[in-house]
């Protein structure tokens, strides 16, 4: 099981604070093709951290880590 | 009660101390931007004692900026001030030892630069657009001067301090820019969102000119003060080798890119921007627009007008701003209606 | 641009939406204290658009001051203006739809009763001590008003809203008071610690006042920003049915201690605060000072001399501030000396 | 093993930002006498958070959890 925390919009876009996934094992770049499947997640700049850590893409996510989704956003 | 007591709640925070204060007071920070991170930034160095501060504003203040951008009265909106010239009015009233320069203008790629050649020693994004945030990057990469980026809409932003040689930088961060970014046009933006977000800055900005680099934060701060979130995320292995603005066969690719667009969207206002390649003469103007019956409203650094429903304003250094549409040919249109 | 616009970005951010800026605009929040929580939250409140403001501070404007608290500037502090004074002076520019109420003065219990019997939707703490702390905690009890804790020091800060019924009170949440606290007297403070601390207690504040009470932080924030600190600690079992503000056998203890002491000394500042049993004739202290040849500053709202050094400031209600000691028999010895 | 974060002016006075107990297990109460004792930590008002949350004095702390040492401060 894989706990998946969104921010800002996300959170609207999902319908909830934090996803969870059965996955057992995928890389970063996996995890966002479930995004993009599953999810209707198609943009590409949105961030993933793991463990509260940025994660590369070839990055391997395990059961039991927490990821985050973090949408950057431009406002100032 | 002498100006040596002034700062006297700040030299007893032990690290800064008055060995800090002194190093403070002989830096010079370049803020890019003059809406709400600006602002907030702004009065809190210039209240620090900061030496020196340059602030850099394309926009004038406008009514909807009164509910989150503090250095500004509803005085300054009736009269329509240009952001910069309005800022440095209430900063020099806060504090008139610090020495401030309030630019009215677009930053490009030539100006960026010919600040860094100056001396900055640290900049604060207060940009609306990523535009701008990667030309802040390329130059501080170029000239090892470290920024602090800022962002926030709704009640959710990050912040980060990006130090060459350090932290990777913005572009190692985001290497793909959102088609479609969030903006305080589209989902608003409250107070204590901006406060937080500047607060992160600040502080980051504080150490980085106290001498301090050691206390610098090395993680993204994100928060949601609506949500109640809070994480700081630590980099990794975020630095990219092959980064087009900090790697081995760097390029600075921003610098290099045509500065600015002709004709631009603004970003969190229903606007479009048109660059014209001349500036413009104020009284010729006027006597344009008598002849063609059009009221005009003027004060020392800009011009306003109301043609067909669109508020028009005129700057000049030649930027005119088409309020009402985010139709750039529409705005093209209608300027050349009206001034030909 | 209509001041409908004004709140634009504000209404587009949909938890607070149209509906909750017009519960808004109905709304009386009350805050206690004009120092630097105080300037940040009536700002923000104010830009917000709140109905009704009161705002109510013992002291006046410093020199040491402008170095954080953000409603004012050098000439307030030339003019040793009363902060709630001078507070107001900039709130009114900054949006004059707000109604705007600043009161020279210490909050007795009978003067915090009297404004929860009027009408308060949220009170804001910031004060500089506990007493009056338990004073706001015992009357929000006893009214049912929420209040926003919110309290910094050094770079270090903490924020919690407390809402009777629902969270646990002041009191359990501190049942010992420290005997010496940290104030910026002691160790300074940083305007990003304030900034911080007023974005975690305007957020509460406005969720409240927009009517979105569930939205609110149930845990306390506490955070340093200069040591990149933050955690939300969560309040487990900690209301107390015993607790003497908000358990079953009540007694509001702080409403009915005696209305602060006659001397006390002043937190964050090397000054004792006498008061007297009667209020103060500017005329008569003037022919006073003359006789004995002592210089006497005047503003419409306080009177300043030096007298062996010490500056010592008279307010109209009968408090003198007497500067550059703690110790109160020295105090009441100098003053004795002047004016019998 | 106990961690224990500290906060504010701890941090100086313990010369750290967290200390290590090797205690297997004690109460909240017990922990204020093992600071007042090796640590020279008088102050009663310190509040005390085991993993994120308030503690009660007779509440169990467990060799993995992490305490909060969070001093109030009354600046404003």
């Amino acid at each position: 099981m894989i706990t998946v925390l969104v921010f800002a919009h996300l959170k609207e876009k999902f319908g909830q604070p934090r996803l969870v996934l059965e996955e057992q094992e995928l890389t970063v770049s996996q995890l966002r093709r479930v995004l993009a499947e599953q999810y209707d997640l198609q943009d590409n700049s949105v961030m993933i951290a793991v463990n509260e850590e940025f994660a590369e893409e070839d990055e391997v996510i395990r059961a039991g880590d927490t990821v985050a989704l973090i949408p950057p956003v431009s406002g100032g | 009660m002498s100006s040596h007591e002034r700062y006297s709640r700040q030299t007893r925070f032990a690290p800064i101390g008055e060995q800090g204060q002194e190093a403070l007071r002989q830096k010079h920070a370049l803020i890019v931007g003059a809406g709400a991170l600006g602002c907030g930034n702004a009065e809190l160095l210039v209240r620090a004692g900061v030496g020196r501060l340059t602030i850099i504003d394309r926009d004038y203040v406008d009514w909807s900026n009164l509910q989150r951008q503090q250095l500004y009265t509803e005085q300054d909106a009736e009269r329509g001030l240009p952001k910069a010239v309005a800022a440095k009015q209430r900063l020099s009233q806060i504090n008139s030892e610090v020495q401030i320069e309030a630019i009215v203008g677009e930053l490009s790629a030539k100006e960026i630069l010919a600040y860094c050649e100056q001396g900055i020693d640290v900049m604060i994004d207060a940009t609306d657009n990523f535009e701008t945030r990667l030309l802040l990057n390329d130059a501080s990469q170029q000239y090892s001067i470290p920024w602090v980026f800022g962002s926030c809409t709704g009640s959710y932003g990050m912040s980060m301090a990006i130090i060459p040689g350090k932290t990777p930088c913005f572009r190692c961060l985001l290497p793909h820019l959102p088609a479609y970014s969030l903006t305080c046009d589209n989902v608003g933006v409250i107070g204590p969102a901006v406060a937080m977000t500047v607060s992160y800055q600040a502080a980051e900005a504080l150490k980085l000119l106290t001498g301090r680099e050691e206390a610098v934060r090395p993680s993204l701060a994100i928060f949601d003060v609506w949500a109640n979130d809070h994480m700081f995320l630590r980099m990794g292995k975020k630095k990219q080798a092959a980064c087009l603005s900090c790697g081995e066969a760097r390029t600075y690719p921003a610098l290099n890119e045509e500065t600015g667009s002709k004709a631009a969207v603004l970003c969190g206002r229903d606007t479009v921007q048109l660059r014209l390649p001349y500036s413009l003469d104020f009284e010729q103007l006027a006597e344009h627009m008598k002849r063609t019956g059009q009221p005009l409203q003027r004060n020392p650094y800009l011009a306003m007008t109301e043609l067909e429903g669109h508020r028009v304003v005129l700057f000049q250094d030649g930027r005119v701003l088409i309020h009402g549409t985010k139709d750039i040919q529409e705005a093209r249109t209608l300027y050349q209606r009206y001034f030909g």
